[in-house]
Formats: C-alpha cells, structure tokens, sequence
C-alpha cells in the first residue's frame, strides 16, 4: 500500500503551545479524508504541517514518501493548500493572479484558461482586481490556482467556506475527480455532511490528536 | 535556478507598482521633498550644498529604498502570497533574485530623476560620466539586493515597519557612503579615488547578491 | 546538556557558575587591580598624550575583544545554518551581546580619550569613529531581532543571517584607517610599529589578558542563562502536552457515541 | 466627545506598542541610525554640525514620527478595527484625540532620548531651557495632531506606506522649520527670535488639533 | 408596522460598479431575515448598507427610522455588524479586545465577562494573543464583542463561517433570544438550512437585487 501521508505521533508547537499533542495517522493513495473537530483542534496545523510548512517537534512524518524531519523542501511542489488566507495579490486582477500562480507551478496558458472558466470566473470579473471581489469571488479564484496545479497531495482547509451552492458542488466535483486520477485529498470541514463522499474517511482531532477515525463503511476504529 | 521565473517574478511586482503608480505619484515627489527638507534644515549656502550634494542624493535613495523594500515585503505578506510561493517547485534563489531585479529596476528609475533634479538644484558639473554610471549601478544592485535579503528576514513578524530599518540602515549605510564618495571624486568635488571606492561598491553588490541567493531559501522557509 | 554548575537541593542550578568559572572570577578580580595599578602608577606618561594614554590599556582591549566577540557570533551564526543545533545559537546570541557591550565601552572610551587628544568628543568625518558605530548599530539591530516573538527556530536562521552579514564589517573597520588615511585622526596600528616602550607594551598585553578573561568569563555565564532560559521554555512542555490533550476529554466520550451510531453519513 | 473614551483608546494604541517593545528595541536605535547617516552624509566639521544639530534633531523627529504614524494607521487597518469602531458610539474626536494622544507620548518620550544624545553628540549647550521645553511640546503636539489626521487619511488605500509619508511630509515641514529655529535660538546659535518661532508653532498645534477634531469624523467615516 | 429596516430601490456603487442594483426590502423589528444568493450577488454590500457604512447611490433607505441619505452616522451605535473581517487588534488577548470594544460599547466588565464565557474562550484563550487564534476562535472574540454592545440591528455576514457545530448552535441561540428580546437580526448566508428558525424569512438576492422572498410558513412572495 502507498502511504500518501503517514504520521506518526507527530508534535508540532507553535510557539510555546502544542498545537500537535501526538497525530498518528495514515492516509493511501486516492483517499479523500474529512478532518473534523471543534474549533481550535489543530486541523489547519495539521495540513500546515503535511505541506511542509511547520516543523514537526517529535514523532516522524512522511508525505509522498519523503521523510519532513529530513527535509521539508523537497515535497512542496506536489502539495497544494487552500488555507484560510487565499495567497492572492490585491492589486492584480483575477487573470493575472491565475496566470501568476500557473506560471510558477507550471501550467500551459489553456490549463490557466479552463481553470478560469471552471470556477466561474469567465467574463467580467476577469479583469477586476482581487482587491474588489467578495469573499466567495475571493475563494474561486485561489482555488482556480490550485486547480492549475494539479498537485498530488491536496490539502484543502474548510474548501466549502464562503462558496455559494454551486461552488460547494463544484468543489465536490473537483475533489472527486483529483481523487479518481489518483490524487490524495485532506479536508478540514466542521460540517462533514457537506461532502457526500461514498469512500469519505472521517477523522475527528481534538485537543491536538486524533480522537476517532470512522471509514463511511461502519469500519471506524475509534481511538480513545 | 531559472531565469524565466525570477523574470515572472520581478514583471509580477513591476505590475503591481505600475498598477498603484506608486512610483510617479509617490515616490518622486517624497524624493524631491527630501531634497527640500535637507535643504531646510541645512540651511546652508551653495557651496555648502555643493559639497554635500553626493551626499544628499544618496540619503535620499536610501530612504526611498527603505520605502520601495516594505512596499516589496508587503506584497507578499499581505495575504499569505509567501507562503504560497513555498508550495511551487520556484527555487528560492529565482524568487530572490526576481524581487532583487524589480526592485533594482524601481530604485534605478528613480536615481536618473534625482540625479537630473540634483544637477539643476545644486549646479554640479560631472567630469567622469563612466564613473558615475557604473558606480550608480553596482551601489544601486548592493542596496536592492541586501534590501531583499532583509526585507525577508523582517518580514511576517508584524513589527516589520520599524524592525526593517534598524536593521537595513547600518548594512545600506557603508554603500551610500562609498557611492557618495565615488560620485564626489567623479564630480571633482572631493579628492577621492573614486574608483577605488568603486572596488568597494562592487564586493558589496557581489557579496549581497551571493549572500542573498544562498540564503534566501533558508529565510522563507518559515513563516 | 547538563552543565557543572552549583545546584541546590532539588537538583535545580540556583547558579549559573561552577568551580572553575569561580576560578575564572577570582582571577579576575586579582588581574584588574594589578592591571589598574600598572596602568596609572608603573606605565609612564606620553610624550604627546599626556596622562591620557592610560585609555590605551582599557580602549584597545576591548575594542580587539569586540571584534572576537562578533567574530564568534558570526562562526555560532554559520554553525547554527549548518548543524541547526540550540548550543551554536545560544553561543551566537551570547557573545553578540557581550560584544556590544565591548563596542559600546570602545566608543566610550574613545570619545573620553579623543576630547583631550582631538579636542572633541566625535568627529563625524571620521572613518574609523564612524565604522565602528555602524558596527555598533548593527548588532544593536541584530538583538533587537533576537526580541522579535518567532518561533525558535525560524528567530534563530534570520538571526544567523544578519549575525554573518554584520561580521563584514569587522575588516572594514580594522582597515579603514589604512584604506581611508586622509579621513581619519585616528590612530593607525602604533602596536606593530613597535614605538611602544617596554613597559606600557607590557601594561597593554596585560590589559589584553586581563579583558580576555573578562569575555571568557562573561561568555560562559551569558551562554549559561541563555541555555538554561531557553530550558525554561521547554519546562513547560510535558504539561502542556497534557493539557492539550485533556482538551479533547469531552468530546472523546460524545465522538465514542457517536461512532457506535455508525458515525455521520 | 468624552475624555474617558479618548484615554480608553490611546491606552490601548501605547499598550500595543509596548507589547511588541517598538520604542525601546527598533524605534530608538533607528533615530540613532539617522543621526550617524546625516553625519556621514555632511561630512561637516564640528562647527558646522553645531549649526545644524537642531535642524538634524527635527529632521529625525520627522521621520521617526512617520514610522510612528504608520504603525498606529496599520494597527487600526489590519483588520478592519476602523469600521468597527465607526459602529460604536464613541465620538470621532474622542478618536481623534485619543489617537493623537498615544502619538504623541510616544514621540516625547523619544525626544527626549535625542535630545541628550544629540547633546552628547553635537557639544551644544542650552541656553533657554524654558523655551527648548515649551516649543518641544508644542511642536510635537502639531506633528501628533496633524500625523494622525493624515494618518486617517492615508488609511485604507494599499499604498498607504508610500502615499503616507508624501501627504505628511509637507505639512510637517513647516513645524520642523519653526521648531528648529526655537532650538537654534535656544541654544544660542543661531540669531533667531525664539519666541516668535514659538507663536508659530503654538498657532500650528492649536490649528490641526481643533482641524483634526472637527475633520476626523468626516474622514473615517468612508473607509 | 415598525420597519427597521425600509429599503426602497436602492442603489450602492462600489467603485465605478453597481453592487446593489435597486434594492427594495422592509424588515419589521423582532424578524429574523436570512439573505442568501450567490457569490457576489451583493449580501455583504446590503449588510455594509444596512449599517450605515456605504453612502446610497440612488433611492431611498431607513434604517431605526433614520434616513441613510441625510445621516449615515446617526444610527451606527445601534447597529453590530460581524463582517468578513473581524476588527480586532492583533497585538492584544482576547480578554483585552473584548475588553476594549465593551468599553467602547459602554458595557459592564460583568457583561464582558459573561460575553466571554458565553463564546467558550475562558481560561487558556483569555490570554493568548488574537493573532495567535485558530480561524473559529478568532470568529468567536469578533463574536464576544458584539454580544456586549447588544445592538437594536444585528447584520451578521456569514455568522456560521468558521464556527464547529458548538459555534453555530451557539450563534442561532445568540440569534433567537436577541429576536426574542426584540432586536431585529439580518444575516447573510449561503446555506440557509444551517439556521432552523419558524418565523424564518428568506430574502434571495441576485444580480444586487431581490429576486426571491419566502416566509418560512409558504408565504412566498416571489419578485422575478
Ligand atoms: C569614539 C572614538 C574612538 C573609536 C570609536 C575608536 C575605535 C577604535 C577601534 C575599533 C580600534 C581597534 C582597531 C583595530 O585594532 O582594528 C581602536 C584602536 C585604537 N585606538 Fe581608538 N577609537 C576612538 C578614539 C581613539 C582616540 C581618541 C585615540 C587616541 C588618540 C585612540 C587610539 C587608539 C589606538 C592607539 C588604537 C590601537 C591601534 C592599533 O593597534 O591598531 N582611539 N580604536
Ligand atoms: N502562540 C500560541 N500560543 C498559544 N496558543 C496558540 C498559539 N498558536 C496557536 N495556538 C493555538 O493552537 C490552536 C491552533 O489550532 P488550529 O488553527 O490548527 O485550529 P483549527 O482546528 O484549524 O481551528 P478552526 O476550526 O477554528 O480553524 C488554537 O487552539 C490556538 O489557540
Ligand atoms: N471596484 C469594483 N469593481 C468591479 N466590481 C466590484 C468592485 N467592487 C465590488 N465589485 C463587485 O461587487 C460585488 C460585491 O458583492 P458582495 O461582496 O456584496 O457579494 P456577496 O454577496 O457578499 O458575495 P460572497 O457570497 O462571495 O461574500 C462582487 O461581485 C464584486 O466583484
Ligand atoms: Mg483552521
Ligand atoms: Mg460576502
């Protein structure tokens, strides 16, 4: 089996506090995981952490087979996060913004084009600058970014906040296709009814572990 | 390391500045305003100024410097854009170098209008036009490569406005001071060996610039 | 790491010295009164300087011991990029602080000693006055990024990063009064002339030894509060570690329910 | 307007500078910084730094005061902390002064830091206590009221770090001018009237702090 | 009829574009109104509106009986507004932000810490610095303060964003006694279903206009 993410009581501190108190889980190829828990569990820190982003304090990690106590670097390209912050620049329009962010992963000027249109960002917007969208307008388009991307390793923090039902749909979509083509996608969610995923894995955290981890199938094996 | 991508970058930055037109209607006028406040506070007589022109124009492309290096930070850190960069396969020394080459570009625009209006105001005649060229040139590639360099340490630590220019001033401060020096041998205004002084200006650029590149992947790593 | 530091009885240091930095103090504190009667009652007087070449023993010494002291934290600074270990940041940050404190008394003593020589207090055209104050500065810088809130980690490579770029100044202030001698009253290397009399040589390498041990001294207790604040800090881990955790108490119970339910479909 | 609502806000503006240590860690050794850039920047002999050591002071009071002024603007932008106080019933004066009034604590206190640096450094004496004292707080006063004011009006635009120092500068000019002449009477090197100097400023802290209470409200009111 | 709100064909220009279109709406106090509608079909901008905080183009607007065109400041101390945006100082704790703006709002340091307590940041969070919160914790303090002002017009954007399932349980509480005690609430949201009120009326905006208006007993009055 191919272990896309595999921690092992992982710790990560932000500053002083222990975000991460001991995550062990894994994740294979293809899965598409729901990371719930009440405010303040730690998942952002989670997906922080399987992007590379924040040093692991103890335990191992390893995403796409690479070890991150070793080198965090390496992996980054192949992972994609949607964070709570969209990594946008204000004064650019939301064309330029796409065509910026597929640039440097990358992507053809079609790909960058079709991602565009997909998230509904055709016609006028195009040329408003990202300072002026609303919050939702905002979302698509760091998610048409991602999108471009294609990475192997999808990390998507709360993917369905500020969209509208069509972009809840539309995101649902997405990440059914990534994972059909073998991609891996982690979401953080609080209201897991929101994707209807009939392969869904549900990964409760709280207090900085992982408290229960339930397969759709009835297969949970809940961890005290 | 690629080419192509520290031009993305630096054509990115150029765009947003273009965009704000920060340059034409800012920067220039708080340049010129400097000018006048020295002028002021100085209070001095033209010979005075004239000898202390190099030295102005200088003060002046640092605090513009400081000025155009926040706005290069806050670019990235406004919305989480820096971290975002972490997650391509971008080699650091590309992003490094793509904000060092659009912030030379903003810094050396400016220092040909100063150096236009300094002529005028402060009647200086050059008699080495090489010199001051290649000196403007490599000063001016020390101090946008070192700003970058700083601009990321200080950045993303919320007291970034004040941190940055502690900690910029002293390094940008041995340039200017070459730079002032070499561009008062090139107008014979003192007696300096301006390309000597040069020398210095050139381990500078080079230095930072290496300096920059190697250690630029280190600094953005975390947040 | 454990040091040999005298501890009370919880095993806690109450201290951060041990026998050999008392050692260390006491000869120390023997060395300077020697020093200063050497200084003002054996050396002799200058021809040109007066009395006033006394500052010699304390302005050179220590001026030499702020550029050791910087030099060591540019080499804590390049370690700490290479080996990412808490004992080479800590020896970095130590040392740049008391090399501060080496330039601030330099300029000090310089300034004492220029108002009789110069007759003035500072001389802004001065290379050297001027070098040795932006070296100032910049370390000045590099503690005020030490006090930046920052992850460890991440406060320690920027810091390295400025500790190395401020070591460029070392050679540019040991040089300027040669590459920059008609800008500079200052002093040029009047030691490796060899115009010192005996005994005012002998005064100034007793001043050197003398301020050697001070850095040795001072670095060892400054490395010591560093690691042990830094120790500090991770005290509280393991309970935090546990308070975090029964965050969760609660809703383990009511998630143990639920997935008795069959969990959410 | 309330006089509690006012202090409220200003202890909360000093209190989020003290937290990050601004003053003493960055703001402090950032005047130092400015001083040692002018003195090299004029490579003037004593004399004539004598003359120009008040011009320098308020020259680097200046561009602190616009550090200081860019970080109170920041920390009531960041998160949109502006609007949500436009829907409270606290007065706009009250903000107005209150801000004004944290600025201006903090630009005192490190006055007075540069003053004895700059006594130290420059060899000045003083020769009208009274008058260095009294036109000190006049002047900040006029640089706290009209920053913040300004402050308010650069908020909110993106550019607000170049934008900012472009719309103050000219109207902190004048202040700079006028306190720099009470200081070089004051300390008896230059042949100025003093006091005259000081009705100027007086006039300039009254008119853009009664300016800044009336206008402030108008100014936020739109982000 | 004592309308709150009384919109009438307004009209409010972000920029050069026109973000609401016409706007005709009358709310009665003590209702409770979700507006929902696609990404950047202008909720936010009717918020801002309501309170006060964009000037009005065209038409007419009465908000507590107060006419937006001649004194946009007048009404503002009775409005609470949680935008997308949470207006806290960074640099300060939770405790010294809600301490702030209940001084500002002029409440009790009783009723601060009951705000508090209420939104579950007792003890460890009092003291850590906002900027250091999780994005829900975060939502929360934003949350704390407007429960001390206790506004007469709450205009809540998107008040389940960010929040667990305690989080949203505990704002449709909020929601209801605030109605109860007769406080008019207008909340923007994408998924109406997540507030489960019986006198719940659904405003549907599109386009910057009111395409839809439904009373939750069927009394649609539909406006094509
Ligand atoms: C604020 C004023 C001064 C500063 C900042 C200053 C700084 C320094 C520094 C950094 C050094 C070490 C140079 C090196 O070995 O690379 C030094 C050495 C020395 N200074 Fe000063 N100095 C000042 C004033 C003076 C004055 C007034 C005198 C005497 C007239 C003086 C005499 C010396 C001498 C004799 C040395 C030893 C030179 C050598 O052996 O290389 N200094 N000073
Ligand atoms: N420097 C710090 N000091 C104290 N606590 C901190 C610090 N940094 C982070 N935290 C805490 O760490 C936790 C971070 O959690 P994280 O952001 O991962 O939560 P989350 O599960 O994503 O929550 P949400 O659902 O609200 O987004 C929060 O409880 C926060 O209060
Ligand atoms: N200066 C501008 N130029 C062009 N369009 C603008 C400008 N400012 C705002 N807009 C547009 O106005 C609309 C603002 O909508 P608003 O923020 O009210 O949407 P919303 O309904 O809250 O959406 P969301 O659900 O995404 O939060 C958006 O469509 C945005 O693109
Ligand atoms: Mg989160
Ligand atoms: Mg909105």
């Amino acid at each position: 089996m191919n272990d896309v993410i595999d921690l092992q009581e992982a710790v990560v501190t932000l500053g002083q506090f222990p975000a991460l108190t001991g995550v062990t889980l894994k994740v294979s190829q293809g899965e598409i995981v729901t990371v719930c828990g009440p405010n303040g569990a730690g998942k952002s820190t989670l997906l922080r952490l399987c992007a590379g982003l924040l040093p692991l304090r103890e335990g191992s990690a390893h995403i796409l087979g690479e070890d991150l106590q070793k080198n965090r670097r390496i992996i980054r390209q192949d992972v994609g996060l949607l964070g709570h912050r969209s990594g946008l620049y204000d004064d650019l329009t939301v064309e330029e913004n796409v065509a910026f962010w597929g640039q440097m992963v990358r992507a053809e000027s079609n790909e960058i084009n079709e991602a565009i249109k997909l998230l509904g960002l055709d016609g006028r917007l195009r040329k408003v600058l990202v300072r002026q969208l609303s919050a939702g307008q905002r979302r698509r388009t760091s998610l048409a970014g991602l999108v471009v991307q294609r990475p192997l390793l999808w990390l998507l923090d709360e993917p369905h906040a500020a969209l509208d039902s069509d972009g809840r749909d539309l995101v649902d979509g997405l990440i059914h296709e990534a994972a059909a083509s073998g991609a891996t996608i982690v979401l953080a969610s609080h209201a897991p009814k929101d994707i209807s995923s009939p392969s869904g894995r549900f990964v409760t955290l709280a207090g900085g572990r992982v408290t229960n981890d339930i397969n759709n199938d009835g297969s949970g094996d809940g961890v005290s | 390391m690629e080419f192509r991508d520290a031009w993305a970058i630096a054509s990115k930055d150029l765009r947003i500045e273009l965009r704000s037109r920060i340059l034409t209607n800012q920067i220039a006028p708080y340049t010129l305003l400097i000018l006048v406040l020295f002028g002021f506070a100085l209070d001095a007589d033209t010979q005075t100024l004239r000898d202390t022109g190099p030295g102005l124009f200088w003060v002046a492309v640092l605090l513009i410097a400081l000025l155009a290096i926040q706005r290069a930070v806050k670019i990235e850190d406004d919305d989480a854009a820096k971290e975002r960069m972490l997650l391509t396969p971008v080699h650091s020394s590309s992003v490094f170098l793509g904000k060092a080459i659009a912030l030379f570009i903003q810094l050396f625009v400016l220092e040909i209008l100063l150096f236009f209006v300094m002529l005028a105001l402060f009647d200086l005649s050059v008699e080495d036009p090489l010199l001051i060229c290649v000196s403007a040139v490599l000063a001016t590639i020390g101090v946008a490569s070192s700003g970058t360099l700083y601009g990321v340490i200080a950045a993303g630590v919320g007291v970034r406005e004040t941190l940055l220019p502690i900690l910029l001033l002293p390094v940008l401060a041995p340039i200017a001071i070459g730079a002032t020096r070499t561009f008062g041998d090139a107008f014979g205004r003192v007696d300096a060996d301006g390309w000597a002084w040069f020398g210095l200006l050139s381990v500078f650029a080079v230095v930072y610039t290496v300096l920059g590149m190697l250690a630029y992947g280190q600094l953005m790593e975390d947040a | 790491m454990k040091f040999k530091t005298i501890e009370s009885r919880d095993g806690q240091p109450n201290a951060t010295s041990s026998r050999s930095t008392r050692f260390l103090g006491l000869c120390l504190a023997l060395g300077v009164p020697i020093l200063v009667l050497f200084a003002f009652v054996f050396s002799p007087k200058d021809d040109t300087m007066d009395d006033a070449v006394r500052l010699l023993y304390v302005h050179v010494p220590v001026a030499i011991f702020s550029y050791i002291a910087f030099g060591v934290t540019a080499m804590g600074s390049i370690f700490y990029l290479w080996k990412q270990s808490r004992w080479w940041d800590t020896t970095a940050h130590a040392s740049a602080e008391i090399g501060v404190i080496f330039c601030g008394l330099t300029l000090v003593t310089g300034s004492i000693w220029g108002r009789p020589t110069w007759n003035t207090w500072w001389e802004w055209g001065d290379v050297r006055l001027v070098t040795t104050l932006v070296m100032f500065l910049m370390f000045i810088g590099y503690l005020a990024l030490r006090q930046v809130p920052a992850t460890p980690h991440v406060r320690a490579k920027r810091a390295a990063i400025v500790g190395i770029v401020g070591t460029i100044n070392i050679p540019i202030v040991n040089r300027s009064v040669e590459w920059w001698e008609n800008s500079t009253l200052h002093q040029q290397s009047s030691l490796t002339d060899g115009n010192l009399e005996d005994l005012t040589l002998f005064t100034w390498f007793l001043g050197t030894l003398i301020f050697a041990l001070a850095y040795v001294w001072l670095m060892i207790h400054r490395f010591r509060v560093g690691w042990l604040s830094s120790e500090h800090d991770a005290l509280g881990y393991g309970a935090a570690i546990e308070e975090r955790k029964a965050e969760a108490g609660i809703d383990t119970e009511a998630q143990a329910q639920a997935s008795e339910d069959g969990g959410p479909q």
